[in-house]
């Protein structure tokens, strides 16, 4: 017994870097006025999580009882996650928002250090107890994060909102968890696989899968689960909004997937590339191909009217929810790959976005669309960057949103979903709506007398490129990724 | 003399106008007044090329046809290609002559009467372009060179006509020309898409071969008089036959000398020549078509005509009558006596036209000295007793009268009894009675018109004495052209006899040639109808010496005499009157249902795509914007962006989606709750 | 021992709880009264986790998770209570439709 | 033919020597605009002799098409192989140029019309370093349409002209240039996510043995598509005839319709042309909208023969609905630069037509027909520019008389507009000619009925040059000064070329001929054709 | 059919007090008397528990929810209400579509849950008389120690949390 302990412990070194982090960052925060020490300890932690993670490429092992496991697609995530969270660290070290609030400064990032232990959780949880605890980890670390600027209204407003959404979606899904363990008698989810394929059918598991995707509908925000998304991304500081947006949703899909992938396919099917033959217990193809036409044409036709950036962006990232369902629907190997790499490719361009707007809402205090006029012009760096961005987010070549788009209509192709790829694409022409009033704002109207012009620092130009150059290469050259990505989720077609 | 040397200078006279044109369009500005010379001299050795190729072809070469063929395009497969080239037979080089000859002397005429003219060298330019593509006409072996040079000619017809632009009247008759010209064409470009299909060439020989040997258009007969009528429509648009004859008389907006060279007797023979060329391929059913458009669009313009008092309009309606009688002619089946007819018309009515283009030019003078700019100087009624100021003019037009109403002795004789003679045997063989008599009729109206139009303008009194007195006789530039066509207009230059042309040359010359379409389709055999011909002589000499006398009696009386008062007889019948002046109402029928039709099909479907298919479904985007405008939130700009149905429907739904989103997180749950049991309910 | 009352006896407690739970969730404006309705709605799983594991061989899993969901309610709830505190300073009400300063 | 530059193949240099010029070009001082735009012209200008390099050494004989091996300039690389993961099969997309006859004389027009373009672009004056960058990237984009074999590498450059071009019409054009911008954007873009789908779908259907391993490896080539034997079993497109060959064929043909632009996806055109500044009305007109037809040939017809040999009869009559109906809307507008828009949408019709005859004449004469519009609708916009640039209005009837103000201008005008209204002599004629003939033989009603257009052609188009040079000048005109020898540089070589083609069509048709006759037996031996995959 | 065991009274009896007094939560105007009907319903459920042979959980559920969260619910509704108000009271919205979904909810739950064939193993008798806690300590560092350990993790950052977001600042008051 403590054999296994022990042998499970030396794969989890990198979730154990993090929670000494956490540990001794909170330590230091209290020690120590300079609240830099804790951010530099922060990265410091996070990087070295990020080298012992690096050891672990090519395990795959079912751990602690078969709570956990380690296994290539959590690799994906937690690279993903770490990298994600080291950008969006240096990402706040430029943020005003986070700056003003001294005093908690120290706090924002350990903060973001338990959230990744809660994300890591999430991406590698094999049992149904553990997902929750997960789930919740990151979710009150969320509410914290997106309060945390609470002197401010709209900020507490959105913690508000969340907390009392987050609290009710985690509670349907704890109901959810129990109908199945009363259907099944356990929690871990290859047993309770095994009991679906043996033959539990009732409409109490259709309940149960209902009110179970309550819980990772809200995480990914996918409609009708998105309410709490547009507000809380309006409110929350920029830094945070960009968290939810990229990590929790991330981590909500790798969840997802993997629930969806271990409890919903026949263990007893000879397993097939392309058809994972999914138990016919539960019409969950049917339900995900809802939600995900709901929610990218929903993202996309509100975003048509918000004039509010952050607000566009937010309903722009349901939308891309919506994509990312897509690419989880197909259940097949092609379309988690797809969706992986949509992640990663998601990740340089909403990141890249939320960066621009973070940066223009520190000099100009607005996230109106209307105070972009003229942007391009007064400053090309930006309005060539943020252009990059938005094409990328629209997916057109040649940036690294095509890729992504590609990867996920090719699986549903392949997967002779016709329809639903029609739907998917011209959902991205509509998208082009609400990002080309973007460029049209920065590069087609003119800017007022009164607006300044607009500088950036060598840094943050630095940090801008950091994410515009992958945006880029990742569209013009993007094996490794795919490679990766294929790599990722190739375990499960052994099953 | 041999034939590759007929063939080098055919080209040369093919391209030697050319380079006249483009002399004279880059360099015309610094020859200013040299540029008449530079054409002059051009279009002179041009017709003594052909005057070269005319003698030499029918004395050393009399029944070969020298031809010429090269590749111009080859699409990639030796089987279908597109040749080009030239051919001389008796025919071409008889035209070559009668079009080098008018264009020359039209040259000479020109020179004094443009004097002056602000574009002085450009309108000898388009002269050359004209006479270039009036050439490659002649010249050509094929369809396809045929129907290039059928719209160049139509081009160059547009410049002349337009050639004083800044009067909107010649900017719309130019237009007008050249797109009536193109309806004509387009159905010759249809008749020749047809033969392309089944033939897949457009050289004459060959087409003509291919059909002897039986193959049909689509296999069907009723294809090949398709195919035959449709080239002939391009006769009908370039030789003003009815129903497009309407551009003609308006071309008369054009200098004078542009109206003797083209619109009378050369580029509106075009389309003579053009059924003469490819007259073996029509059927029996469309030579009936071509002689009943012929005789209609004599008659029609015949009684216009006689109703007309500018000088040009009547003589250009006298052009449209000749010709309706020359294609009648081929119609009918008289070959040789509708091309022949061609040759003859092209000298008294160049003539013609000069001669008026001489009085015009002296009146013009006189008004001009007396600051006259509200009198007509091309009304007849303004005129009258010219015969003592302009002797050379009125003597010339008094042989140019004569030959145009078939008096013996002139060549209009010959050629005019010939036709004539050639209705009535046609309608011996096919009983279509009513050809010949329109026929005999029109010969008789042509006759008083133009009889009209002499006593007026040269007999009488004119108005103003002191002006008459001004007016004297053009210089001999002018004149020249003048003696030339009148002698031209004589018979001996054509045929020993006054009373027969089949004993001349010109007859030996031209000969029917055989058809090759089918029998059961084909008209009467040359034979039978030679004997109908000769069997209806005498009595065509006769009946045409009558009615042609009637007419000159007719005018004379009316004019000269004054017994008669036309005034009188024209208000006993006003609305015919009326119709007659007016043309028939083509122009007004034209513009009231072809043109008008065109215009608002044009605006509907213009309005149509800017509204329609733009805007589609205005009530959405009205709807949106009435909500949005409603809840003061509407972006402009995004409206701006929502072009049609899907995207102002998209921006509608979002409109009303959003509305969801009421910040009271309460709402939100409920809608999530809701959204969960309405899965669950979906999927039960 | 046979028992009348059986499994369902106890899950359809609980369904009545979760449904209360719902109803004070959707209609309360107090944010605390949210929160009460919240605790019903872990309370019910609860008794359904204990109940399941009763009836499914006294199974201690099912102890373990209930003990999870107390926990986290726990958590939840302090949290949570941090918040509307927070919102009571700023907006002065714990009226949850009235903290709704973002909206489309 | 292999002609090499420093190891890298004449079509590379072709395509991204603009690139290239623009990544200077951004290091080119804001304030040096003449530098800036001389800079532009060189680049431009060696891509010209670029394209004068490829005319002479290109191999008329070879056809190419379809097969790889007559393909001339041939660079193949692989650009991205991916071979981790057995259950996916390996992926690849090759960096894969090369042209033959349907291709040639479009990267020609393409070399020329930028050319032209940037010299029309002269006298811009706002923000003139970005207007060239982008008009460079767009001259890219295009070329790279053009030289693409891989369908991957195709759409790519497809969608890259996207953004330029609405910045370009976007920033520099009339007054409602953002509506006109937007909407070009969003029409073009909603035909070319259809068409990735079909991409995708091809993608999954095709696959070729890899040469060294012999293993099957799925393929963007484009050549490979129009091969029925790479066709994988059980996949979407496999076999003939089936239902979703032709819903393939038809997501293809909206994407490649808009471009066009084909009745009734059109009404972008009308919107970009009158806002457009005159270099993009230029490009659109000349270069833009024959990719649509492009694609239709290169693309659509050999890849999904069946479909094409289906749908033959409605893409003619969208032939005849486009010349008719392009030219009745001409003839109803009143301002210059929308007539000539619509003229392009009459014009293309034609195209249609005579690629629907599917016989030499008729595929001849379309793609002939794209090279000379493309040549004279520059020049009718370029002629408009000019107009424009000097009075500051494009109403048809704010003019009259200018024939005596402007006469060079006017001759230049002359002879463009005939050359529009088909006038033999002039190029336009013989393409139309061509087509018609070709048309003619597989459709006879439709094709009588389409010669209607070009009655109404010549209509509009003589009513145009009335109302704009004959009749008196209005007094505001008085002091319009003639065309400039800057304006002349770029009209005089599109004229030459107009009426040299117009008289000797060879020098060009010589390039396409035994392509279209390839293109042509492709299609129609289709049915031969009994393999159902493999 | 079996008589009511005394079991079966006391199921009736708890189940009574659990949904009267979740009754009185959810409808009672007052907010203090609904924290005082919740105390009931933990009770309650605590009870269920004892039922249920869930003795540990039973303590646990008294001593977290009652002794905890209770309370903290408690001091909410006092610092959030000045407590001489009246307007301790919380109102209700939109109580029709409410009612329409919780009855929905509860309905569906019930019929579906009558109908559903759980998973159900005999029980040692044995097991229910013994104490669970054993099984529970034994759980905790063995099979489930991990999420062990990440409850702890949780319950350090939310208790942070709820302090940092709790606390005053300094500064200027927001009040």
């Amino acid at each position: 017994m403590f054999d296994q302990i022990n042998y499970s412990l030396q794969f989890i070194k990198p979730e154990l870097i993090l929670v000494c982090t956490l540990l001794v960052s909170i330590i230091l925060d209290l020690i120590f006025k300079n609240k830099k020490i804790v951010i530099y300890f922060v990265i410091a932690g996070l990087v070295s999580s990020f080298v012992s993670l690096l050891s672990n490429s090519n395990v795959n092992q079912h751990l602690f009882f078969n709570m956990y496991a380690v296994d290539p697609f959590s690799h994906f995530f937690k690279i993903f996650l770490l990298t994600a969270i080291l950008g969006i660290v240096v990402f706040s070290m430029f943020s005003n928002e986070v700056s003003e609030i001294k005093s908690r400064k120290g706090e924002f990032y350990y903060f973001l250090v338990a959230l990744t232990i809660g994300m890591f959780l999430m991406s590698s949880s094999t049992n149904l107890i553990m997902m929750y605890l997960s789930l919740e980890l990151t979710s009150l670390t969320s509410y914290l994060l997106a309060g945390f600027m609470k002197e401010e209204k709209s900020s507490s407003e959105a913690s508000l909102k969340y907390v009392l959404y987050g609290a009710f979606s985690s509670g349907m899904m704890i109901y959810g968890i129990s109908i199945i363990y009363g259907m099944t008698g356990s929690f871990d989810i290859f047993a309770i696989n095994i009991a679906l394929a043996d033959g539990v059918t009732s409409l109490a598991l259709l309940i149960s899968t209902v009110l179970i995707f309550i819980g990772f509908g809200y995480k990914i925000s996918a409609v009708p689960f998105h309410f709490w998304t547009p507000d809380v991304y309006e409110g929350s500081p920029i830094s945070v909004t960009t968290i939810l947006s990229v990590a929790s949703k991330a981590a909500g899909f790798s969840m997802l997937m993997r629930f969806l992938k271990i409890v919903f396919i026949d263990p007893y099917a000879s397993p097939s590339v392309n058809d994972w033959g999914v138990l016919e217990i539960v019409p969950i193809v049917e339900i995900l191909t809802v939600l995900s036409v709901l929610t990218m044409t929903l993202g996309n036709i509100v975003a048509v009217w918000q004039t509010n950036l952050k607000r566009l962006l937010a309903y722009s990232s349901i939308a891309h929810a919506g994509y990312l369902l897509l690419g989880v629907l197909t259940l097949n190997n092609e379309g988690y790959s797809a969706t992986l790499i949509y992640l990663v490719v998601y990740l340089f361009m909403n990141v890249g976005a939320f960066l621009i707007v973070m940066l223009i809402s520190n000099k100009i205090k607005s996230d109106d669309i209307d105070s972009y006029k003229g942007l391009g012009m007064r400053s090309p760096f930006i309005g060539i960057t943020f252009s990059l961005f938005l094409i990328s987010l629209t997916g057109l070549p040649p940036t690294a949103g095509f890729i992504g788009k590609l990867y996920i209509f090719s699986a549903l192709i392949n997967k002779e979903m016709i329809l639903l790829a029609v739907i998917g694409v011209l959902n991205s022409v509509v998208s082009l709506y609400y990002y080309v009033r973007i460029f049209r704002n920065m590069f087609l109207r003119e800017s007022l007398p009164t607006d300044k012009e607009i500088t950036l620092t060598l840094g943050e130009k630095i940090l801008i490129l950091a994410f515009a150059i992958p945006t880029l290469i990742l569209g013009l050259y993007f094996a490794p990724l795919v490679e990766f990505a294929h790599a990722s989720v190739s375990m499960f077609a052994g099953n | 003399m041999t034939e590759t040397l007929l063939l080098q200078f055919a080209t040369a006279i093919l391209f030697i106008p050319l380079v006249s044109f483009l002399i004279l369009i880059f360099f015309g500005k610094k020859l200013s007044k040299k540029s008449s010379l530079v054409g002059l001299t051009l279009i002179g050795s041009t017709l003594l090329l052909s005057l070269i190729i005319f003698f030499t072809k029918l004395n050393f070469f009399h029944d070969a046809t020298i031809d010429y063929t090269f590749t111009w395009v080859n699409f990639g497969s030796s089987e279908i290609t597109i040749d080009l080239g030239i051919m001389i037979d008796n025919m071409t080089a008889v035209m070559l002559v009668v079009v080098t000859l008018v264009s020359f002397l039209v040259h000479l005429f020109s020179i004094s009467y443009m004097e002056g003219d602000i574009r002085y060298s450009r309108y000898f330019a388009f002269l050359g372009i004209f006479s270039f593509s009036m050439l490659g006409i002649i010249l050509t072996n094929n369809f396809f060179m045929m129907y290039v040079f059928w719209e160049l000619v139509g081009l160059s017809s547009y410049l002349l006509i337009g050639h004083w632009y800044e009067k909107t009247s010649a900017a719309n008759a130019a237009k007008k020309a050249f797109i009536v010209n193109r309806v004509g064409d387009i159905g010759m470009f249809t008749g020749i898409m047809i033969l392309w299909s089944t033939f897949a060439t457009f050289s004459f020989d060959e087409v003509f071969h291919g059909l002897s040997l039986g193959i049909l258009p689509f296999d069907s007969t009723a294809w090949l008089t398709a195919a035959g009528i449709l080239i002939f429509c391009g006769a009908v648009g370039k030789s003003a036959q009815f129903p497009l004859h309407v551009w003609l008389p308006d071309a008369m907006e054009g200098p004078t000398p542009v109206s003797a060279l083209i619109h009378a007797a050369t580029m509106v023979a075009a389309g003579v020549y053009l059924v003469a060329r490819v007259f073996p391929l029509f059927t029996a059913d469309a030579l009936i078509v071509i002689a009943y458009i012929g005789v209609i669009t004599a008659f029609i313009s015949a009684t216009i005509a006689m109703a007309q008092n500018d000088i040009k309009k009547v003589l250009a309606y006298s052009t449209v009558s000749q010709l309706g009688y020359m294609i009648m002619g081929l119609g009918v089946g008289g070959f040789t006596s509708g091309f022949f007819h061609l040759v003859t018309h092209a000298s008294f009515k160049a003539g013609l036209f000069l001669g008026s283009g001489s009085v015009i030019y002296a009146m013009h003078h006189v008004l001009h000295h007396h600051n006259d700019h509200h009198t007509d100087p091309q009304d007849i009624r303004n005129m009258g007793g010219l015969k003592k100021k302009m002797p050379i003019t009125f003597w010339t037009f008094l042989v140019f009268t004569l030959a145009i109403s078939g008096v013996p002795l002139t060549s209009g004789f010959l050629s005019k009894d010939d036709i004539l003679a050639g209705t009535l045997a046609f309608s011996d063989l096919t009983g279509h009675t009513l050809i010949p008599i329109i026929a005999f009729t029109v010969a008789g109206l042509t006759a008083f018109y133009m009889f009209r139009l002499l006593i007026l303008t040269f007999f009488g009194t004119h108005k103003d004495e002191n002006r008459l007195n001004e007016i004297h006789e053009s210089p001999w530039q002018m004149t020249t052209p003048l003696i030339i066509f009148a002698a031209l207009s004589f018979f001996f230059f054509y045929s020993p006899s006054p009373t027969s042309a089949s004993d001349g040359w010109f007859y030996n010359a031209i000969e029917k040639p055989e058809s090759v379409v089918p029998e059961n389709v084909s008209a009467a055999s040359i034979e039978s109808f030679e004997e109908a011909v000769h069997h209806n002589h005498g009595t065509a000499m006769f009946l045409s010496l009558t009615v042609a006398g009637l007419g000159i009696l007719t005018a004379f009386v009316t004019y000269y005499w004054k017994k008669i008062n036309p005034e009188k007889i024209m208000n006993t019948f006003p609305s015919l009157h009326r119709f007659l002046s007016m043309k028939w109402y083509f122009d007004e029928f034209y513009d009231r249902t072809v043109i008008w039709f065109t215009m608002m099909t044009a605006k509907v479907l213009a309005w149509f795509d800017f509204k329609i298919i733009d805007g589609i479904v205005n009530g959405v985007a009205t709807v949106s914007r009435i909500t949005a405008n409603g809840s003061g939130k509407f972006d402009n700009a995004v409206v701006d962006g929502l072009v049609n149905l899907t995207a102002y429907s998209i921006g509608f739904f979002g409109l009303i989606l959003r509305t969801v989103q009421t910040g009271k997180v309460q709402s939100y749950l409920a809608f999530a709750i809701v959204g969960a049991l309405m899965i669950f309910f979906f999927f039960n | 021992m046979s028992l009348v009352v059986s499994l369902q006896h106890f899950i359809f407690v609980s369904a009545i709880l979760l449904s209360l739970g719902v109803y004070a969730i959707l209609t309360r404006r107090n944010a605390i009264m949210v929160l009460m309705g919240i605790e019903l709605i872990l309370n019910s799983a609860n008794i359904n986790f204990v109940a399941f594991s009763r009836f499914g061989g006294m199974d201690v899993n099912g102890h373990l998770a209930a003990i999870f969901v107390i926990f986290l309610a726990a958590c939840e709830a302090a949290v949570a209570l941090a918040i509307v505190l927070n919102i009571y300073k700023q907006f002065n009400t714990v009226n949850v439709d009235e903290v709704a300063t973002m909206k489309d | 033919m292999e002609i090499k530059y420093i190891n890298i193949g004449i079509l590379t240099w072709i395509t991204f020597l603009p690139i290239i010029g623009m990544l200077v070009l951004m290091f080119l001082p804001k304030e040096k605009k003449g530098l800036v735009r001389w800079f532009a012209l060189v680049a431009t200008l060696l891509q010209v002799m670029l394209a004068v390099i490829i005319y002479i050494f290109f191999d008329r004989e070879a056809a190419g098409v379809n097969n790889a091996a007559t393909m001339q300039f041939v660079e193949r690389f692989t650009w991205i192989d991916i071979k981790s993961v057995d259950w996916f099969g390996r992926i690849r997309i090759e960096y894969f140029l090369g042209i033959d006859g349907i291709s040639v004389p479009m990267v020609l027009l393409t070399a020329l019309i930028s050319c032209i373009a940037v010299v029309s672009s002269w006298n811009i004056e706002k923000s003139v370093k970005g207007y060239f960058a982008l008009l460079l990237l767009l001259d890219a984009g295009m070329m790279g349409v053009f030289v693409s074999l891989d369908f991957f590498l195709f759409y790519f450059f497809w969608e890259i002209m996207l953004l330029p071009m609405y910045f370009l019409i976007g920033i520099w054009g009339g007054p409602r240039r953002e509506y006109a911008a937007i909407k070009f954007f969003i029409y073009t873009l909603f035909g070319s996510v259809l068409m990735l789908l079909v991409v995708i779908a091809l993608y999954f259907s095709v696959s070729v043995p890899d040469p060294v391993t012999n293993e099957l490896v799925h393929t963007f080539d484009m050549l490979a598509m129009m091969n029925p034997d790479n066709y994988e079993a059980n996949s979407l497109l496999v076999g003939f005839n089936t239902s979703w060959r032709y819903i393939a064929y038809v997501g293809l043909f909206i994407g490649f319709a808009i471009k066009v632009p084909i009745f009734p996806f059109h009404t972008w055109l009308p919107d970009a042309h009158v806002e457009a500044p005159t270099a993009i009305s230029v490009i659109l007109a000349g270069v833009l909208l024959k990719m649509g037809t492009y694609g239709l040939m290169r693309i659509a017809m050999p890849i999904f023969p069946d479909a094409a040999v289906h749908y033959l009869y409605p893409l003619a009559f969208l032939g005849f609905v486009n010349i008719v109906y392009g030219a009745l809307c001409a003839m109803a507008q009143t301002d210059f630069k929308k007539l000539i828009a619509y003229s392009s949408v009459s014009h293309m019709g034609i195209v249609l037509l005579g690629m629907a005859a599917l016989n030499t004449q008729g595929m001849v004469g379309a793609m002939f027909q794209m090279f000379n519009h493309g040549t004279i609708t520059a020049m009718l916009f370029l002629i408009v520019g000019v107009l424009y640039d000097r009075a500051h209005t494009r109403g048809l009837n704010d003019f009259g008389g200018l024939m005596n103000q402007m006469p060079k201008y006017s001759a230049i005008m002359v002879v463009a507009f005939f050359a529009a209204l088909g006038l033999p002599g002039l190029s336009g004629f013989i393409s139309e000619a061509f087509s018609f003939l070709g048309a003619f033989q597989t459709f006879r009603w439709l094709t009588i009925a389409s010669t209607l257009g070009i009655v109404l052609t010549a209509g509009y188009m003589l009513w145009t040059l009335q109302r704009v040079f004959f009749g008196t000048l209005p007094d505001k005109w008085k002091s319009l000064p003639d065309i400039n020898n800057r304006e002349l540089a770029m009209l005089i070589p599109l004229a030459v070329i107009v009426i040299i083609l117009g008289i000797y069509p060879a020098p060009i048709l010589d390039l396409m001929n035994s392509s279209a006759n390839q293109l042509i037996e492709i299609i129609k031996s289709h049915n031969s054709s009994t393999l159902i995959g493999k | 059919m079996n008589m009511l065991s005394l079991y079966d009274y006391i199921f009736y009896f708890l189940a009574f007090v659990v949904i009267g007094s979740s009754f009185v939560v959810v409808f009672s105007r007052n907010i203090i008397y609904s924290a005082f009907a919740l105390l009931f319903t933990f009770f309650g459920v605590a009870g269920f528990y004892v039922l249920l042979s869930a003795d540990f959980l039973a303590i646990t559920q008294l001593l977290i929810y009652v002794g905890g969260i209770l309370v903290l619910l408690l001091f909410g509704v006092m610092l959030t209400n000045k407590v001489v108000d009246v307007d301790i009271k919380s109102s209700t919205i939109k109580t029709l579509p409410a009612s329409i979904i919780s009855a929905l909810l509860a309905g569906l739950l019930c019929g579906i849950f009558y109908v559903t064939n759980w998973y159900t193993v005999p029980t040692n008798p044995e097991l229910l008389n013994n104490t669970t806690a054993i099984a529970i300590g034994h759980a905790f560092i063995s099979t489930w120690i991990l999420p062990f350990e990440v409850a702890s993790v949780v319950l350090l950052v939310a208790m942070l949390g709820a302090v940092i977001i709790a606390r005053r600042e300094k500064g200027p008051e927001v009040n």
